[in-house]
């Protein structure tokens, strides 16, 4: 049970000295840099405990899985993980918590070998969010297409599931074109698709991306085709990556949350554990828009959604 | 006999090029042989020492061993199978491919016979065809490789090229680009352990030591060597090349069907595109492990030092730098400062000696 | 005495142990022809390379109109006026007639543009000038031996040059050819242009030479005015000693069974047409040749390599197809190549494995692997019957000396027990001792009940081991002799005929 | 005539037009200029880096490190730019970009001219190494924005024409670099004295060598040439996405050297046109840009992709075979 495991690991420890590396999906991308900043502040605020983060060049699952492979050698004593395909790492993780280590995922509520998973957010919610936004802006009519990381990104596939069913429901006059479009989490594959979509569905009103990357390439696509007023773009991403695209209108509204505390939130959650201590329903991670976690299972859940138009986009440096 | 022209054609194309100093170049990379195993077992060595001290607490134990007996299988394997290929003269582009799409169907088939709800015998039973369907998957796809090259004469860079983008095409046909999982019971082939030993590298070192066997005492292995050193002299004692070439890819690509199981069990996910940059590690490997480019020469033995002492390389690596987001980089440039250097090495070494040999006093 | 153009001056090579070179000095000097004969595997090609800039000799120098050089390189060669025509040509087969030609002149005038018409005019021009018409568009790759040897040599004509090495220039031409080429060679001279002419064919070097050296296992022997020699003079300073030849014994009672091997109208098109003949046990028949004649397609056919597309093959009467080597191997033919280093040796692995290849399915013990002591029995006892000079059977193929390796060729077909044996120049690049043990050998195996066909162009061989000779010309056999009724002077003029 | 109906330019041409002809067919907007403009854009940067990938084939060579020299000398000019706040002209990062890339094909051109390591090993170690270096000394980090003068080139149309639903499209003026490539190459290796070394090196080293031709300095010039095409395709390749990606490129270049293969570039090396190179790229760029329109699913995109390689490359080398058989003959009737 993770539970003994958990307790047992840090009694081996010299004088509560720990390390908690976290995995990411890949290095090198705006979002997972703002989350590493998290990861940082965390071990500053926290002398004791050495953090770091890590992971692949390319999204790659077989990557990924060698990255975690190479850290339980190296014997650290908590890993928090964004998992690219969650399913492809259950058996490394059941490895590493075989060995005692404390395991926390993120972005993955269905991830087996974890001590817990924290969500930002309820991911339907989330969804439907984007859906009214969306709504909204193409005066609920029109044909609209959605992008994903990949079909096996669990929580992309939530919150576009939850908004085409929302919109299913409540705007009849609005239409999905094709199937779930997959960006491979890289802005330059989501431009090429954006750019076929385009040709392919010349009367496009809107558009929902999933990944960091999606609006990005997107956007990108909508701005050559000089179509930023005709076309509606909402999704996740960063300021700094869609900001340049908000201000031209080609991207129209962005929703986020904070990586950085959601790393902060994930290396805390690995620590309580450490210290033997038990997270419960509704306790404040000590985390902003993560006062009060719900537990679902293995699943905390946050409220820590943005949205960044135009207007605000100045206020987020990242 | 069109293949004796097609080697007539590939390799005759100057009026020079067959001549002694071309065949003395392959002359060259057969005296250094054994030299380039003794230089591999001391590099091997060496970084092992290196890393130990560096990290005395962290890299010389067990865990690290076991994690590193984790991950040098798929890629030693696959190494292998570029091994058989290039001893041919060849390469064989596609190994990533075949592994990756036999990983998907493997999934496919274990998914199917056992699901959630199924008795642990029929569980058993899928699990033994998953892996011997896989593996007739990887010989067909490498017959259709020994075929385009032996039979319709295509240099093997190309055949394998069009291959790979074809198996990778099927995989993404079968997979819609998504992942594929295995099943539970599957994945001990990739994470399991006997006797403290993770079972991917005791598949390792079954196909090392049986391919030793092979290249060593049977008379296919003999036939491929003599092959790959001189194709058109193997026409001319009768060898039937073109029947040794698609036993060779059919092999390797049975190998690389194999990496593709082994990568199943470990990551319980099968994609398309998996590994990409595999190709060409397990070349480099094959390279670092002493096959002739040219064909005829290479030793399993060469190859398994090769991938043991990159794989301290890396781990080690990993561990110095593991603050830093970009050990996997800094592992990146050392892998090619490795090969580089390595060749280097081997090519001024050889002049050196071949210099020393002419200034010697004439034998009586 | 005219001047010197080129001084060699103690040069010696060796590779890897082996003296190719030992201390030769001569001179060439203006306007002279210059003939260098010697066995192969003498040196002479080595010379010629050193003197190119391809090699750096190990010792010695070179004088060129004066200047003293220890290692040349090829551009100073060609800047110093001296055009060599290789033994394997160096053409480019990638490039048209013109390109080739044309490109070692752009090069040597250090341009830098090419103009593809200019290219042509100055082809066109080159090849007027020893008379010959060729397509200057067709790809050198695709042309004949022949067609190679004229480009090579147009090529060398075409430069302003002092000196003209020709590397045996004549291997593959006619009579016709020959003759003017030399009328070429008398013209430069005229000119006051030096030729060095490498030759096997002493009846080409007593015609033309002004002076004639020979060279022999990398020594020069002598270095004299042409006069002084006659042909079997020649054979003694390039061989040794004197050649006795007695030729093969055939006993004639033996032809009246069925025959080994019956070929009846045999065509293979483009290559040779309608070739009969029939080879009993215990005969050598020589088939003969210029270089492109269809003997060695002839070879290349019964070997299942080329096989022919018209005629039958009956062996012991029975009507056999030989569609590849394995069908030939299955009926017991063996053959032993024209280029022993491409297509008979794997050079660089062992002895024992050049013995053994095509027989290893027969090693296997029970398990289906080799058999390690089967496969040493089998080894041995073909070195000691051919007595194979090596300290271990592990050594690699290349460490023998050519007639050593020339027997491990041998020895690999005589393992497998085969019914008859096609030798396709079986003594080229062997020296005069070894030749006359490998024809024993020969001789021995054919006693022993073996057909031999021995495809050669060296007359004296041809008349030493084989009791009928036929001619091939332009793929088909046109003459037919009986070894002892034919003189070697005879058979050479049939030969050179054409 | 009937030597074109041989050539592999000629197959090529066939199976381009007859897959256009379908596509067409079945999608008009296949023709429409927006999609003509579409692909032209697309085949700059695969254009410039087959040209180089041409040179190298011709001269009997392998270079796989191109990719890496691309995205490397477009990384670390777009962090020049931006640390000197340089908003100027789009070719001074041109030329940036292609001095590192020079640099970094020369250091390609020490290893294989001075060591004679086979082109192909040395080019996958350096692409190792070029790219490991990229990533770890100089940076891994996505750079979102280019500087202004590679945007305003990006956004620069020779013609721009607005379709029927409004958008914008226009023929992006990389395609005049491109050109301006092509028509270098062409004249190097059709008219100079260096492109006949190259083809001479590529036909048999050794006569090459025999005639006098430097063969290392051809070398440095074949590694220098084509690691200074990269660097243009790779700094081109930047403007276009409008970010510096230090992931990009790496791991594509098969596909170059694919679509240099299938328009008639020996392998074994010395032969190789201009013309049937561009037919293999724009082969290559229709079946990558173009398949959807006609329905295909894009995952069977890379399975017909794959036979068109298969076939492509099957039939000549079949060709060759049997033709290598017939020219055997040596006999003069
Ligand atoms: N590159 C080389 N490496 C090793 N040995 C060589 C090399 N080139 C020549 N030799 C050896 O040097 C000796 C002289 O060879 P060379 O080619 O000069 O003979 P040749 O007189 O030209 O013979 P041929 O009449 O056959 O052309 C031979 O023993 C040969 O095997
Ligand atoms: N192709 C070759 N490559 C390398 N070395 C060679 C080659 N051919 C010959 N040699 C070397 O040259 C030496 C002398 O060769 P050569 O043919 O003159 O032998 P030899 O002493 O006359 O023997 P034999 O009487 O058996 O022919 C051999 O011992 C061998 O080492
Ligand atoms: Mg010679
Ligand atoms: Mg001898």
């Amino acid at each position: 049970a993770p539970k003994t495991a958990a307790t047992e690991a840090p009694v081996a420890e010299e004088g509560g000295n720990y390390t908690i590396a976290t995995v990411v999906k890949l290095t090198g991308v705006a979002w997972f840099d703002r989350m590493e900043t998290g990861v940082k502040q965390f071990g500053v605020d926290y002398p004791n405990v050495t953090t770091f983060q890590q992971g692949p060049a390319e999204a790659d699952a077989a990557q990924q899985v060698q990255v975690i492979e190479d850290l339980i050698a190296q014997g650290v004593d908590a890993i928090c993980v964004v998992p690219f395909q969650p399913d492809s790492l259950e058996p490394v993780l059941k490895k590493a918590m075989d060995q005692g280590i404390v395991v926390i995922s993120h972005e993955a509520s269905n991830q087996q070998n974890v001590n817990f998973d924290l969500e930002a957010f309820d991911n339907a919610g989330y969804g439907e969010h984007f859906m009214k936004q969306l709504a909204e802006m193409m005066g609920e009519e029109g044909e609209y297409v959605v992008m994903v990381g990949s079909l096996t990104s669990k929580t992309h596939n939530e919150w576009v599931d939850a908004a085409i069913a929302y919109q299913k429901a409540n705007y009849p006059n609005m239409t999905l074109m094709g199937d779930k479009n997959e960006s491979y989490d890289d802005a330059q594959k989501a431009y090429e698709k954006g750019k076929e979509i385009l040709k392919a569905y010349p009367n496009l009103k809107g558009m929902q991306g999933s990944s960091a990357n999606d609006v990005v390439g997107f956007g990108q696509a909508v701005e050559e085709a000089g179509l930023q007023d005709q076309i509606a773009v909402v999704g996740t991403s960063m300021p700094s990556m869609a900001g340049k695209y908000l201000k031209t209108g080609a991207v129209d509204s962005i929703g986020f949350w904070d990586p950085s505390l959601a790393g902060y939130g994930m290396n805390k959650l690995a620590l309580m554990i450490l210290n033997g201590e038990t997270p419960t329903d509704g306790m404040d991670l000590g985390v902003a828009g993560y006062e009060s976690i719900k537990l679902v299972g293995k699943v905390f859940y946050g409220q820590a959604w943005v949205d960044v138009t135009a207007e605000n986009v100045d206020d987020y440096p990242f | 006999m069109s293949d004796y022209n097609n080697h007539l054609d590939n390799n005759d194309n100057g009026n020079g090029k067959n001549s002694f100093q071309e065949r003395f170049n392959a002359t060259r990379f057969l005296k250094i042989q054994d030299w380039n195993l003794m230089r591999l077992f001391l590099i091997t060595v060496g970084i092992f020492i290196v890393m130990s001290l560096l990290m005395p607490t962290k890299f010389p134990r067990v865990l690290n061993f076991q994690s590193m007996g984790f991950q040098m299988s798929e890629i030693g394997i696959l190494g292998i199978a570029m091994a058989l290929a290039m001893i041919t003269g060849g390469i064989d582009l596609s190994l990533n491919s075949v592994a990756n799409l036999t990983g998907i169907l493997c999934s496919v088939i274990l998914t199917r016979l056992a699901g959630p709800n199924v008795a642990e015998p029929q569980v058993g039973l899928a699990v033994f065809l998953a892996i011997v369907i896989g593996l007739v998957i990887g010989i067909v796809c490498g017959l259709l490789n020994g075929f385009l090259i032996a039979y319709v004469g295509i240099p093997a860079m190309l055949a394998t090229l069009g291959s790979m983008t074809l198996f990778t095409g099927f995989a993404f046909v079968i997979t819609k680009g998504t992942g594929f999982f295995g099943i539970e019971a599957f994945q001990k082939i990739g994470n399991g352990y006997v006797a403290g030993i993770p079972i991917p590298l005791i598949i390792f070192a079954a196909v090392a030591v049986i391919m030793i066997v092979v290249m060593n005492n049977s008379s296919f292995g003999l036939k491929l060597y003599l092959l790959g050193s001189n194709p058109k002299a193997s026409i001319f004692s009768g060898i039937d090349n073109r029947k040794v070439l698609l036993r060779t890819y059919a092999l390797s690509g049975m190998l690389a069907a194999l990496a593709g199981i082994v990568i199943l069990g470990r990551t319980n996910s099968a994609n398309p595109d998996y590994g990409a940059s595999y190709v060409l590690q397990a070349l480099l490997i094959a390279v670092l492990g002493g096959v002739n480019v040219n064909g005829g020469f290479g030793k399993i033995l060469g190859l398994v030092l090769a991938v043991f002492s990159l794989q301290f390389l890396s781990t080690g690596l990993n561990m110095l730098l593991f603050r830093s987001p970009g050990a996997n980089f800094f592992k990146m440039f050392s892998w090619g400062a490795l090969i580089i250097l390595f060749m280097i090495i081997n090519v001024v070494s050889e002049r050196r000696k071949q210099r020393a040999s002419i200034k010697k006093p004439k034998p009586a | 005495m005219a001047e010197k153009f080129l001084e060699v001056k103690n040069i010696s090579k060796s590779f890897a142990g082996v003296h190719a070179l030992d201390d030769v000095s001569f001179e060439v000097r203006k306007g002279e022809i210059h003939c260098l004969v010697g066995e192969n595997g003498s040196g002479k090609s080595t010379m010629i390379k050193i003197i190119a800039g391809v090699y750096e000799p190990d010792e010695g120098e070179i004088i060129i109109s004066g200047k003293s050089y220890k290692r040349l390189h090829p551009i100073d060669t060609i800047r110093e006026g001296i055009q060599i025509i290789y033994q394997d040509f160096s053409l480019f087969p990638n490039f048209t007639v013109a390109e080739n030609i044309a490109l070692n002149k752009q090069l040597s005038e250090n341009r830098k543009f090419f103009h593809k018409k200019e290219a042509q005019q100055v082809a066109r021009a080159a090849l007027e000038s020893i008379n010959i018409k060729m397509d200057l568009d067709s790809l050198v790759g695709t042309m004949s031996v022949a067609d190679k040897q004229l480009i090579a040599i147009s090529r060398a004509l075409l430069q302003d040059a002092k000196l003209i090495i020709m590397d045996e220039p004549t291997t593959a031409l006619t009579g016709r050819e020959v003759k003017s080429l030399f009328k070429v060679i008398n013209d430069l001279k005229a000119r006051g242009i030096s030729t060095m002419f490498v030759s096997h064919k002493l009846n080409e070097v007593l015609e033309i030479a002004d002076r004639t050296m020979v060279f022999r296992n990398g020594k020069k022997i002598i270095d004299a005015d042409a006069k002084e020699f006659d042909q079997s003079k020649m054979v003694y300073y390039m061989t040794g000693r004197k050649i006795e030849s007695d030729s093969y014994d055939f006993g004639d009672q033996n032809k009246s069974g069925t025959p080994l091997l019956s070929l009846n109208n045999l065509s293979s098109t483009g290559r040779f047409k309608d070739v009969s003949f029939d080879l009993y046990k215990q005969e050598v028949i020589g088939v003969t040749g210029l270089l492109g004649s269809g003997r060695t397609e002839l070879a290349l056919a019964l070997f299942g390599i080329n096989p022919a597309d018209k005629g039958s093959i009956q062996i012991e009467g029975k009507a056999v197809k030989i569609n590849n080597p394995q069908d030939a191997l299955k009926h017991g033919i063996g053959y032993v190549p024209e280029d022993r280093l491409t297509e008979g040796l794997f050079l660089e692995h062992s002895i024992g494995n050049n013995i053994v290849v095509s027989i290893v399915n027969k090693l296997l013990s029970k398990i289906g692997l080799i058999d390690k002591n089967t496969k040493q029995k089998e080894i041995d006892t073909w070195v000691k019957d051919l007595s194979i000079k090596t300290d271990s059977a592990d050594n690699p193929a290349k460490s023998l000396s050519g007639g050593n390796q020339q027997r491990v060729v041998l020895a690999k077909w005589l393992a497998s027990n085969p019914r008859m044996l096609i030798l396709n120049g079986p003594t080229v690049g062997v020296d005069i001792g070894s030749k006359s043990e490998l024809h024993e050998i020969i001789k021995r195996l054919a006693g022993e009940g073996l057909g031999v066909l021995v495809m050669s162009d060296d007359i004296p061989e041809l008349l030493h081991i084989c009791n009928r000779i036929l001619l091939m010309r332009g793929g088909k056999i046109v003459d037919e002799f009986q070894a002892s009724q034919i003189t070697e002077n005879e058979l050479a003029e049939k030969l050179a005929e054409g | 005539m009937k030597k074109f109906l041989r050539t592999n330019e000629f197959y090529v041409a066939v199976i381009l037009i007859l897959l256009c002809v379908f596509i067409g067919i079945k999608s008009p907007v296949f023709f429409s200029l927006q999609n003509v403009f579409d692909l032209l854009r697309s085949s700059i940067t695969m254009g410039i880096f087959a040209m180089g990938t041409l040179i190298v084939i011709i001269s009997g060579g392998f270079d796989v490190s191109f990719t890496a020299i691309a995205v490397s000398s477009m990384y670390i000019t777009i962090k020049i730019l931006f640390a000197i706040n340089y908003e100027g002209s789009f070719l001074v990062a041109l030329i940036i970009s292609a001095l590192i890339g020079l640099l970094m094909g020369l250091i390609n051109a020490s290893i294989i001219g001075f060591f004679r390591i086979p082109t192909l090993i040395a080019t996958l170690g350096t692409q190792s190494l070029f790219h490991g270096f990229l990533l770890f000394f100089i940076g891994s980090k996505y750079i979102n924005n280019v500087p202004d003068g590679m945007l305003r080139f990006s956004r620069s149309n020779l013609i721009t024409t607005v379709t029927p639903t409004g958008a914008i499209t226009g023929l992006q003026s990389g395609i005049l670099i491109l050109v301006a490539v092509v028509i270098v190459v062409y004249l190097l290796l059709r008219f100079t004295m260096i492109g006949r070394n190259i083809f001479a090196i590529g036909g048999s080293r050794e006569a090459a060598e025999r005639s006098g031709i430097n063969v290392i300095r051809t070398q440095f010039f074949i590694y220098g040439f084509v690691g200074m095409l990269a660097g243009i395709g790779g700094i081109i390749h930047g403007a276009h996405y409008k970010q510096g990606n230090p992931f990009d490129l790496v791991g594509t270049e098969l596909n170059t050297i694919a679509a240099v293969v299938l328009g008639g570039a020996l392998v074994t090396g010395g032969r190789g046109t201009v013309l049937g190179t561009l037919l293999g790229v724009a082969l290559v760029v229709v079946m990558n840009n173009s398949l959807i329109l006609i329905g295909v699913p894009s995952e069977w995109q890379k399975v017909v992709l794959g036979i068109i390689l298969i076939i492509g490359t099957g039939i000549p080398a079949y060709q060759n075979m049997q033709a290598a058989k017939r020219v055997k003959t040596n006999l003069a009737e």
